[in-house]
């Protein structure tokens, strides 16, 4: 019998050696696998080449594994955010390799991969120094860049529901870079809040079928969605607690003022 | 001396120049002012490139879902009709020419209709760039929603980008402060003025020579 | 407001021109936009160049179309089946041009026309005849031919539900061809069963967003879903009704046999 | 004489080689019968390329929908945890090597694992390829399950394919009515044969060397 919920996120990310590439979805905070990052800062994996659309945020997560020296190339679309300073400090003293890709041409390359496409040509970019000395063709009188599949060792990605064959659904926004990174790395390990019964998922909804899944683990309920149901007024975007409550009829809090927003110059 | 108009101002001028049932992007920052200026008869579909069609306005705080945020990480609602895709789906649609309108903000157009709006160059500065590019590509129309000139009196149209560029000759026009203009292959041609400014006024402010494309 | 529905199916396809470019979704009968092909056929353009993934079946839809000298160019995969005898005809007759491509790569080329992407490289028929002469390069040590994008003036789609705004659900393997077929087209057209309130359709479950579509016109339900609710034992595997009914409990019939199945040789 | 066995015995014997948990892709024809001899305690998820995985059996005359067929144009079922995708996200699956094996039925197999199985190109016929290179080129494991003879007694594993290619070196094995063989760099290794059959009758059979790779 097919099972692939694993009993920890230990056990999840354990077999993560030095040097992997590893995906890591989200966009901001939407769809990142928390747990599964800070399993991989447990689990002591370096050297790593990372391959994101942000580069973290604050102390945690994906800027907690560069403040502490882990990884050693970020590929990603938009690494600056106003909390993004363990990225900033490491790349401004050359600690970390940077490969900056626009995020239509990161997915794009990511769904290669998964697809079984190697190459294919973009508009995107053409005529910049992102693309300087890269090779150019037209077709029907425009410019395409060729750009190469962007491959993984393994994805880490934030589902929702799934069951023991890995069928996989996201929740509103945060699905994102889910999909596409599960059919592009060697091992797919997915964290959700729930694991259900074989046939309680919608054939007709699953963003990701079990095909393309290795790893589901249940890490429990969302704050915002306590038992699988959304309930306002308990965190703020970053889905962070708000400190002092909300009256829902008014609709106001102070808990997050003062705070880095962590919601603008995102581009 | 030329009029000038307020941001909110120039959001409701670009707002108006879009048709009803167009599906449009808006890019973060300014660009986002002209979901509030679309007039109440036209129906316009908002995508947001983090995946999702028929973006509904800002949610108050007590409604706050961390699932559902717009292309600026801030928190937004769904609208009945709404729809949820993976990111590979939205940059198709932008990539395919499939969106209607985007509108972006920018550092620099030039008279070839090239945007840069990414990075300013400087050294020591962070690069990242997002899904500027692939807008700036991919929508049929390309606006740009920016002042006429920076904070420091100089103009952000010019002749040449002197940034790096976000994409090359996609840009359609620019609506700013003082005037909307439009990119031709003769280079800026003037289609809206505010009060009572002269396109002379206009062309001393940026140096350079503007065709005048105001309807008579 | 936008309203993408039309009232009738003769008005949904008028405008379609001679020597248009035209996808017609469906694998075999399952998606195949029986009433579209069928007001096509009434309306009269000819010269066509149709893509699709097989060349119809018996006298009718699309082989109907082929009959009538209507089609120019077929572009599909799988021509061949026991009831495609006006194809054969018209194919031996010389009377119509036929681009044999592969099934994933007809399908990524629909794919990338609608995503932008103008070429790309893939291993599928590299070394066959059926790409002998293209472009070819390696990556990574194996050999992958250039395909272009495959682009069309109007795309015909069968889909289960829509909204006003166009948003599409299909049913079940139905779905096939639909979603990349709907991205391709500069006018895509889809029939549905059923035309249901804005807010009706879970959008989490949406494999043709709005955008990609232009007019939507409801056909009434199929036989084998009255009302929505799939009921068994009133129709074959094309759908068409069974003369004499099935007895439930021994689910046997008589009514299809000494048929052509339409069901075999298909690759 | 070397033994022979029945088409469902050869798809049992295949079906024995598939372990637990693999997503296999079973070509129209005879290699549909593997899915009949799936030992009971293993779990197969069985991939069918218009767009489902976790395809069911087929389903009794009263329970047909025709919006549930296979790649033969067959009705089948759904099973709990079926999941259904659009086209170019099935033939990604294999493409992008999802895919654990497939089988496919063959003209013509040779000893550098090539496939020849969608054209005789006798003329007059009507060409159709249909999903075939993309499966010869995307499973992991590709395999064949064919008669070993033609109805003439043509053998059909061969130094060279006659007809049109299917795929380039993509064949891993190939099982038939007298005998399981894999190709391998040294050209086709005999891994079973059935009853008292000798690799010296096959190699009569065959006209061609074949290397003894059954285990001892």
């Amino acid at each position: 019998m097919i099972d692939k919920v694993v009993a920890s996120i230990e056990e999840a990310v354990a077999d993560i050696p030095d040097g992997a590439h590893v995906m890591i979805g989200g966009f901001g905070r939407a769809g990142q696998p928390v747990q599964l990052i800070d399993a991989l800062i447990e689990q002591g994996a370096s050297g790593l080449t990372v391959i994101s659309n942000n580069a973290g945020n604050g102390d945690v997560g994906l800027a907690r594994l560069i403040q502490l020296g882990r990884v050693a190339k970020m590929i990603c679309s938009f690494p600056r955010q106003n909390d993004s300073w363990h990225f900033d400090a490491a790349y401004r003293e050359g600690r970390l390799e940077l490969e900056l890709v626009p995020q239509g041409n990161l997915v794009e390359r990511i769904r290669a991969a998964g697809a079984g496409i190697p190459a294919f040509y973009t508009p995107t970019g053409v005529g910049t120094l992102l693309y300087e000395g890269a090779e150019t063709r037209e077709f029907d009188g425009r410019e395409y860049v060729l750009v190469p599949a962007l491959h993984a060792d393994f994805a880490l990605v934030q589902g929702y529901r799934a069951d023991r064959l890995g069928n996989v659904q996201y929740r509103k926004t945060a699905r994102n870079f889910g999909p596409p990174m599960a059919t592009a790395a060697r091992t797919t390990i997915v964290q959700v809040d729930e694991v259900v019964e074989v046939g309680a998922l919608d054939p007709e909804a699953i963003p990701t079928p079990g095909i393309f899944v290795d790893r589901v683990v249940p890490v429990g309920w969302r704050d915002w969605t306590p038992g699988g149901v959304y309930v306002g007024g308990l965190v703020d975007v970053n889905g962070e607690a708000l400190e002092q409550g909300i009256d829902p009829l008014v609709g106001e809090t102070k808990a997050t003022e003062g705070k880095p927003s962590g919601t603008e110059g995102t581009r | 001396m030329a009029t000038r108009i307020s941001r909110g101002e120039v959001a409701a001028r670009l707002a108006a120049d879009i048709p009803d049932g167009a599906y449009v992007n808006l890019g973060i920052g300014a660009p986002t002012l002209v979901a509030d200026h679309v007039p109440p008869d036209r129906e316009i579909i908002l995508h947001t490139e983090n995946g999702m069609l028929r973006m509904g306005p800002a949610p108050d705080p007590a409604h706050v879902d961390p699932d559902i945020i717009n292309a600026g990480k801030q928190a937004t609602t769904e609208l009945p009709g709404s729809s949820y895709f993976h990111q590979a789906e939205s940059f198709g649609m932008m990539r395919g020419g499939h969106l209607d309108y985007c509108v972006l903000g920018g550092f620099e157009v030039s008279a070839t209709g090239d945007l840069a709006n990414w990075s300013t160059g400087e050294p020591g500065s962070i690069p990242a760039v997002g899904g500027a590019m692939d807008l700036a590509r991919g929508a049929k129309q390309v606006y740009v929603m920016m002042d006429l000139l920076t904070k420091d009196g100089r103009p952000k149209l010019v002749q040449r980008c002197d940034y790096p560029l976000t994409s090359k000759g996609t840009v359609a026009r620019v609506y700013t402060d003082y005037g909307v203009f439009a990119v031709t292959p003769e280079g800026f041609a003037v289609l809206d003025t505010y009060g009572d400014t002269t396109i002379a006024e206009l062309e001393i402010m940026l140096g350079i020579a503007l065709i005048d494309g105001r309807n008579p």
